[in-house]
């Protein structure tokens, strides 16, 4: 394998890895306000695109109407998601949250498969298929575009934290108890949380979507979302961000080595590792709190 | 029976310069404390005064940073919880740490839990192996049920229980591993009068027939006076008089920390 | 109403500790193993083998995944894995030729030993952690499993298992695969009824409970992390190989993939979390559940006259699993055997309003 | 009893001793349960032939330490199977054993101990064993103090203490060295020896020492027996106070000689819990326990769901109306009949079995009259309840009502082998082999209470025609009308106060030719009868005077009367406006009458009534919680009953 293959794998794998990112940003977010490990986010990133699917499809509308809408019908979602299933239990043991996020995921997804089917489709944002050239590199030009929007969510998401709104949830995710004795509305705060991630996971819907098409795999980002959240640290957007693009360069670096050996589909198998080890050797992630529970 | 007898005159308990810092403050500094066999040795000091610290110290929780601990003089500075409970130390905790899900013959079940043997082959063998081990622990228990007088509560859920009875229970646990030093962290917070002087009784009583040491720690200065043969006062993790009760309550240094930190309680 | 209680006392410790001191109780187990023990008489082979045979091993794995998640408290997503394992070890085993008896025991083994793998991260971190770590567990044994030939029998493959033996005997008739899954069935509720009783059962709980007040008394919680790690592995492993050798009669990966883990943890919550006959409850209830509804939805779209795709019909039962879990935890958390406790303790105290001693 | 019944051991002989009854028990069933205590979570079982032993040892160490025949020994302490082995074995050795109340002032034990002059005390526990030596540092005569709880003793070194495990040690060491002991204790004893040193309940003056022997036990047990109180083998709870007779000539007296399985509970707290596990066939408890757990009951139907509770409040009001037809000599109506299997089903069996209740064959109340609501509840749920009558110095049984002819006013006919007979002065006067033999160390009063064989119980009360005894009270509360009829206000009061709807009740007649009766309602359950039925009223004084009200009391008044002889019935009665108050010195504050205050403060009342007067203008000061005093004036109707 020569060294340019490689650094074109490194390089594809590090804007993959910002795609990543944003699902893992919108486990960080819900986490960082209510401490809840959101299991779900893969299924919502998935859902958010068959909604987008329907507006664009079915309602006939242009590509960016349909966006917004279906960013606002996330929006809703994510809240409603909050206030039904995970206000009520609060306070309950992890083992009881946990499952509840597992419970949302398998009704998305089966969910949206009853309704629309298990065959793959196609979602058209308009950008075109050639690669861009950067040096002797080929890059993927929708993957160049998913890395810049990720970059700008980035971005949005440090100046949110510095806005009013953004220091309320600072305080909450800090000291939940504190907040609500200087009388933040934590309810607010958190389900404003959940909506966000939901827009933040139609986003990802979006680009991903326009790079694989519309199926059930998109539920399957989960494990990628969940792992580089775990290593940037569950509580830090900018953990999230670099570790996304750590996951995607070790990742496309080792599949590109390991993929001939193995018979292909060693992607998930870096995942799982990565995983594993990030637990093992330094549960808070790069860039997480020390505090994050460990035995 | 002459100190000789019951293992020599080490103390049961010494703490030699103990100080424990958590991220640069310093919870302890510099404490000695001997405890010696037989003894009901009080902990006297306003709130944050390290009391609660030292005793996880000498349990394992935080192990000091520098200085050591000895229990009957063997080391166990920095020994797991779980194995420092098996060398015989037991203890009750302030704000009660039962098993909310459980009876109350369970939760001090639980307390022989270094006597018994749990095993899986044990529980899947049960009527070969198991029972006789668990009908004997259950007669220790039940020794202590009747020392304790929980007879009327033995089969209820500990949730449902008073506050009065649960700190007897959580009592009865600590005593049923037959521990040779006991820690009890205020086992009178939130009692009546009739409740108090029971609970001293059942002090007392552990001490003279299940011959164990105790460390009291206690803000009621007139059960330390009442029951405890020595005392220590800490004030912002500093010993600041030890010796008799009587003696040391008379200090003014004593009295200032403590009328002070009820002060500030208030 | 239906229990009487007065008159039971009780001369000596282990009458104190049986396990079903009213009378009421005793006889409800007794007609139930006599009804268990004559199904094949009277119940038609089809329902004995794929409703009633399934049922009784999908209990015993619940069981083993209620000892970690509900007992040790211990979240544990790769379940089917450790199925998986067990199922994989016991045919591989049969057909080198070790006798069956011996070969579910290697299964349960080989499990434990693997399962205890898991543990190691479940020692070292928990709550969301361990599940993820277990989850990512899972993936990791899907792909070795699928990747290595040498486990699945080449890509794609289904392995055949061999004919369970016992003592040489050979058991294909449909009663026979029955017993057999019975027995097993029986094994695990007994032990886990036992573990309701003994130390290591109070020993598990506290560690779930309260780790600090089980330190205190000298419980070894990383002990007994492990400990409850291999039991559920083994119990796992051999219901595995059990579910293959009288169900399946063959293996693939897919049986043991992340969703079924999600399905044996379904029947968990849905039954409830650390009681034993909520996993009855909650493997009847998951096994059952797609077959009714989908003769409901057929039955309601032929009476009202719609039709529903084919991939519609293959989903909706997954996601009702989903809003099943979602409603069982908003409403009654801990499940069907909790509302089976409720009943119980309403007839226990009746005419009364609770019990007041 | 599964197991087949061997022959019977015993047939009635009076002419023995509790020990020998006792070795005749061990040797026909030496491995049947005689006792079981509930100790450390379990019940531990004591065999007949353990019991034995156990007593004889104890006789036997007992002697070594020098107890002679005639000693007296205090036994102190909560029931316990050793406090019974030392009473049998002071028994035995031909001495005294004294039973105290465990909760009994310093005061009262000193004066029996003094009075006695008791050498030996058995203690329970250290509480009990402290109160000892406190006597004895006042002067008291014990010498030797046997305890059996260790616990917190050890450090004692008072002089004379002893366990009652070396207690027993050093019997059986000498059971063993001697073979013959065994038999010569066992034969030591007399028929006229004492059983038992029990004091009369004193509700007059000093409890006075009654000594009952072995005899008297036995035949006050014989009599109850074929009386149809108890059979063989029944199982009991021993929860009562030792020391009073009822618990000696049932769990003892009775216990040993029908060979009983006497069942200890575990503590004074825990008797409810231990009732439920034991389940006992034989169950006797005053009337005041009764209500207890009748409110215990209602209580938690109170707290239980609506549909539980609905169910309860159908069948229990069926059941109460078919038992209440039942007493009257009618049968249940069909619907009573057909749906009472169901009622059994599903709450009356339940109650039982949630109380313990369900092998209940002899269910007894004793000591004082029971409320008709309470008594009626108990037979409804099919315990067949009845009343016990009896003293301490007839060895407790007199006579009992019959199991099918319960009579509410009447405490049943005279036992088989109990004569009782009616003084001039109305006083109920007792002749049986029960009867003891006099006071101990009181010739005056036993020469007063003993004629020619024939007890003066001091209560009075007359036999109706067909032999059932009335009880009416203490013969000194007796009062006689102007006609010369004997009377006891109390006794008519009580009655009336069972209904619930009355609060308080004053009965005169005292002088006059008939009797009446002022009448204070109970608001609560008066009020609430007047909502229910849409009588709107302002005032407690207005709703006593309202019609329906008084209709409801009058016939209240009526069903009391059915019951009392024609001379004794009550003629008026007058609703009060106002309750007894405490404040105004009406009654006590334990609710007793002052009769002389409300027969001066009533006076216009009282003529009203015997100057036959439809009204009357009453006019009262009336205090306001202000302090400041008013009057007002009321117009009470005269009411003929």
């Amino acid at each position: 394998m020569d060294a340019i293959s490689l650094m074109e794998s490194a390089a594809n794998g590090a804007l993959i890895g910002l795609m990543y990112s944003l699902v893992a940003m919108g486990i960080v977010l819900i986490y960082k306000s209510s401490s809840v490990p959101n299991l779900a986010q893969g299924s919502m990133t998935m859902l958010a695109a068959y909604v987008l699917l329907a507006f664009a499809n079915s309602a006939g509308a242009p590509i960016w109407a349909a966006i917004s809408l279906a960013i606002i019908t996330m929006f809703i979602i994510g809240m409603a998601i909050e206030r039904v299933a995970l206000r009520r239990l609060a306070g309950r043991p992890i083992i009881m949250i946990l499952m509840m996020t597992l419970g949302l995921e398998i009704f998305l997804r089966a969910g949206s498969m009853t309704i629309w089917g298990g065959t793959t489709r196609p979602m058209n944002l308009g950008i075109s298929d050639a690669p861009l050239f950067l040096g002797p590199l080929l890059i993927n030009r929708a993957y160049a575009f998913g890395a810049v929007v990720t970059i700008a969510m980035f971005g949005f998401f440090v100046l949110f934290f510095r806005s009013r709104m953004g220091v309320v949830l600072r305080a909450i995710s800090d000291d939940y108890t504190a907040a609500w004795s200087v009388g933040i509305s934590v309810e607010r705060g958190v389900a404003l949380s959940w909506a966000m991630s939901a827009v933040v996971a139609t986003i990802a819907g979006v680009l991903w979507s326009s790079v694989q098409g519309v199926d059930q795999s998109l539920a399957q980002l989960l494990l990628k979302g969940v792992t580089v959240a775990v290593l940037g640290g569950l509580d830090s957007i900018g953990g999230a961000l670099l570790a996304g693009v750590l996951l995607g360069v070790v990742e496309g670096i080792a599949s590109s080595v390991l993929d001939p050996l193995l018979g292909g589909a060693s992607r998930d198998l870096v995942d799982a590792a990565m995983l594993i080890l990030t637990i093992l050797i330094r549960p808070h992630g790069l860039f997480g709190r020390h505090d994050i529970e460990r035995v | 029976m002459t100190l000789k007898d019951r293992g020599g005159d080490a103390p049961v308990l010494e703490c030699r310069s103990v100080e424990r810092r958590f991220s640069g403050i310093v919870a302890l500094n510099g404490i000695d404390m001997r405890i010696e066999r037989g003894e009901i040795f009080g902990l006297v000091g306003p709130n944050g005064c390290g009391k609660t610290t030292l005793t996880n110290a000498i349990t394992g929780f935080y192990p000091p940073q520098r200085g050591h601990i000895l229990l009957n003089g063997r080391d166990i500075t920095g020994l797991a919880p779980h194995y420092v409970a098996t060398l015989g130390v037991a203890r009750t905790f302030q704000n009660l740490a039962l098993f909310n899900g459980m009876s109350v013959l369970d939760n001090i079940l639980l307390g022989r839990h270094i006597h018994m043997k749990p095993s899986v082959g044990r529980t899947a063998l049960y009527w070969w192996l198991a029972r006789s081990d668990e009908t004997l622990n259950r007669a220790a228990v039940e020794d202590v049920i009747d020392f304790l007088q929980l007879e009327s509560v033995r089969d209820e859920l500990v949730d449902g229980i008073p506050i009065g009875l649960k700190k007897r229970v959580e009592l009865a646990r600590a005593l049923a591993a037959e521990p040779s030093f006991l820690i009890l962290d205020e086992p009178m917070a939130g009692m009546n009068q009739e409740e108090k002087e029971y609970m001293a009784r059942f002090i007392l009583d552990a001490r003279d027939e299940r011959n164990v040491t105790v460390l009291l720690i206690e803000h009621h200065m007139d059960v330390i006076t009442g029951i405890c043969d020595r005392m220590l006062a800490l004030n912002y993790g500093e010993m600041i008089g030890s010796g008799v009760p009587a003696d040391v309550v008379a200090d003014p240094r004593v009295i200032e920390a403590y009328i002070g930190g009820a002060h500030v309680a208030r | 109403m239906l229990f009487r209680q007065a008159g039971i006392f009780h001369t000596d410790y282990s009458a104190d500790r049986a396990l079903f001191p009213i009378p009421a109780d005793r006889w409800m187990i007794g007609i139930l193993l006599l009804l268990a023990l004559a199904a094949p008489i009277y119940m038609n082979t089809l329902y004995l083998s794929s409703y009633l045979l399934p049922w009784l091993v999908w209990t015993a794995g619940a069981l083993g995944l209620n000892l970690i998640l509900g007992w040790a408290g211990q979240f544990h997503l790769g379940y089917a894995a450790v199925m998986g394992i067990g199922a994989y070890a016991a045919v591989h085993a049969t057909r080198a030729g070790i006798p069956w008896e011996i070969a579910i025991v290697l299964a349960g083994i080989t499990a434990a030993v693997i399962g205890s793998v898991f543990a190691f991260a479940a020692l070292r971190v928990k709550g969301l952690y361990l599940a993820l770590s277990t989850l990512a567990l899972q993936f990791v044994m899907d792909w070795t499993i699928s990747h290595v030939p040498a486990i699945s029998g080449g890509t794609q493959a289904t392995l055949q298992a061999p004919d369970i033996r016992l003592l040489g005997w050979a058991v294909t008739s449909d009663a026979g695969l029955y017993y057999v899954a019975l027995v097993w069935c029986v094994l695990v509720t007994s032990f886990m009824l036992n573990l309701r009783r003994t130390a290591l059962g109070r020993a598990l709980v506290a560690v779930r409970e309260k780790d600090y007040a089980a330190a205190v008394i000298g419980v070894n919680s990383f002990y007994f992390k492990l400990v409850a790690f291999a039991t559920s592995s083994f119990i796992g492993g051999v219901s595995g190989a059990i579910l293959i050798g009288t169900f399946y009669h063959a293996v693939t990966p897919e049986q043991f993939s992340v969703d079924v883990s999600i399905q044996a943890l379904a029947m968990v919550i849905v039954g409830g979390l650390g009681s034993i006959i909520s996993s009855y409850f909650g493997a009847a209830f998951i096994l059952l559940m797609p077959g009714v509804m989908n003769s409901f939805i057929s039955w309601a779209a032929t009476k009202f006259g719609f039709s529903l795709g084919i991939e519609t019909l293959a989903h909706l039962p997954q996601a009702f699993y989903g809003a099943l879990i979602i409603g069982f935890l908003l409403i009654e958390p801990l499940g069907l055997g909790k509302i089976y406790n409720n009943i119980r303790d309403y007839l226990l105290v009746w005419p009364f309003g609770y019990t007041k001693k | 009893m599964s197991r087949a019944e061997p022959a019977l051991a015993w047939n009635f002989e009076t002419d023995t001793t509790l020990i020998r009854v006792l070795a005749q028990n061990a040797e026909v069933f030496p491995d049947r349960v005689a006792m079981r205590e509930k100790d450390k979570g379990i019940w531990n079982q004591t065999t007949w032939q353990q019991l034995l032993e156990i007593v004889l040892c104890c006789a036997a160490g007992l002697e070594e330490l020098d107890f002679k025949a005639g000693d007296v020994m205090l036994v102190l302490g909560d029931n316990r199977p050793r406090l019974y082995a030392g009473m049998l074995a002071a028994g035995a050795l031909g001495g005294y054993a004294m039973p105290a109340f465990p909760d009994a002032t310093l005061d009262e034990i000193r004066h029996f101990v003094h009075e006695a002059g008791a050498r030996f005390a058995l203690a329970e526990d250290q509480e009990q064993v402290d109160k000892i030596l406190d006597l004895r540092e006042q002067g008291a005569t014990i010498e030797h103090i046997i305890y059996d709880d260790p616990r917190g003793l050890a450090a004692y070194a008072n002089p004379g203490l002893i366990s009652w495990d070396t207690l027993q040690a050093k019997g059986a060491e000498l059971v063993i060295r001697n073979p013959n002991l065994r038999n010569e204790l066992i034969a030591r004893a007399q028929p006229e020896g004492p059983a038992v040193f029990v004091h009369s309940s004193g509700s007059t003056g000093k409890p006075k020492g009654v000594v009952l022997s072995h005899r008297n036990l036995l035949a006050g047990v014989r009599n109850a027996y074929r009386g149809g109180a108890f059979q063989f083998g029944e199982s009991i709870l021993a929860y009562l106070p030792m020391a009073w007779v009822g618990d000696f000539a049932v769990t003892m007296g009775a216990g040993i000689a029908l060979h009983f399985t006497i069942n200890i509970p575990e503590r004074q707290e825990t008797v409810l819990q231990n009732l439920r596990e034991i389940a006992p066939t034989f169950y006797l408890a005053a009337p005041r326990s009764w209500d207890n757990l009748l409110t215990t009951i209602q209580v938690r139907m109170e707290d239980s769901s609506w549909l539980k509770r609905l169910v309860y409040k159908f069948f229990m009001a069926l059941a109460i109306s078919a038992e209440k037809r039942k007493l009257e000599g009618g049968q249940p109506t069909l619907k009573q009949w057909l749906l009472s299997p169901i009622g059994e089903w599903l709450v009356y069996g339940p109650i039982k079995d949630q109380l313990g209740l369900t092998r209940l064959r002899g269910a007894f109340t004793g000591g004082e009259a029971m409320g008709e609501d309470t008594f009626v509840f108990y037979r409804a749920l099919g315990i067949k309840l009845r009343q016990l009558y009896g003293q301490t110095e007839t060895s407790a049984y007199n006579a009992i009502q019959d199991l099918n002819e319960v009579r509410l006013h009447t405490v049943g006919r005279p036992l088989p082998g109990v004569d009782i007979r009616i003084s001039d002065a109305g006083e109920i006067l007792v002749r049986s082999g029960s009867v003891f033999s006099g006071y101990f160390k009181q010739d005056e009063a036993t020469r007063e209470s003993l004629e020619d064989g024939w007890l003066h119980t001091g209560d009075a009360g007359y036999l109706e025609p067909d032999g059932h005894l009335v009880v009416l009270g203490r013969l000194s509360d007796i009062v006689h009308t102007a006609k010369g009829e004997r009377y006891i206000p109390n006794y008519s009061e009580n009655r009336l106060k069972f209904s619930p709807y009355i609060k308080d009740a004053a009965v005169l007649g005292s002088g006059r030719d008939t009797l009446s009766a002022i009448i204070c309602i109970d608001k609560e359950a008066v009020g609430l009868w007047a909502e229910l039925r849409g009588i709107s009223y302002i005032s407690y004084a207005d709703l006593s005077q309202k019609p329906q009200v008084i209709a409801l009391i009058a016939a209240a008044v009526k069903h009391v009367n059915s019951a009392l002889p024609h001379g004794l019935q009550l003629r008026k009665f007058v609703c009060l406006h106002k309750e007894f108050d405490a404040d105004d010195g009406e009654i006590t504050r334990t609710r007793k009458i002052r009769r002389n205050v409300v027969e001066e403060r009533y006076k216009p009342i009282i003529d009203a009534i015997y100057g036959h007067q439809n009204t009357v203008l009453m006019k009262a000061k009336v205090s306001y919680e202000s302090g400041e005093v008013g009057v007002i004036e009321r117009t009470l109707s005269v009411q003929e009953a």
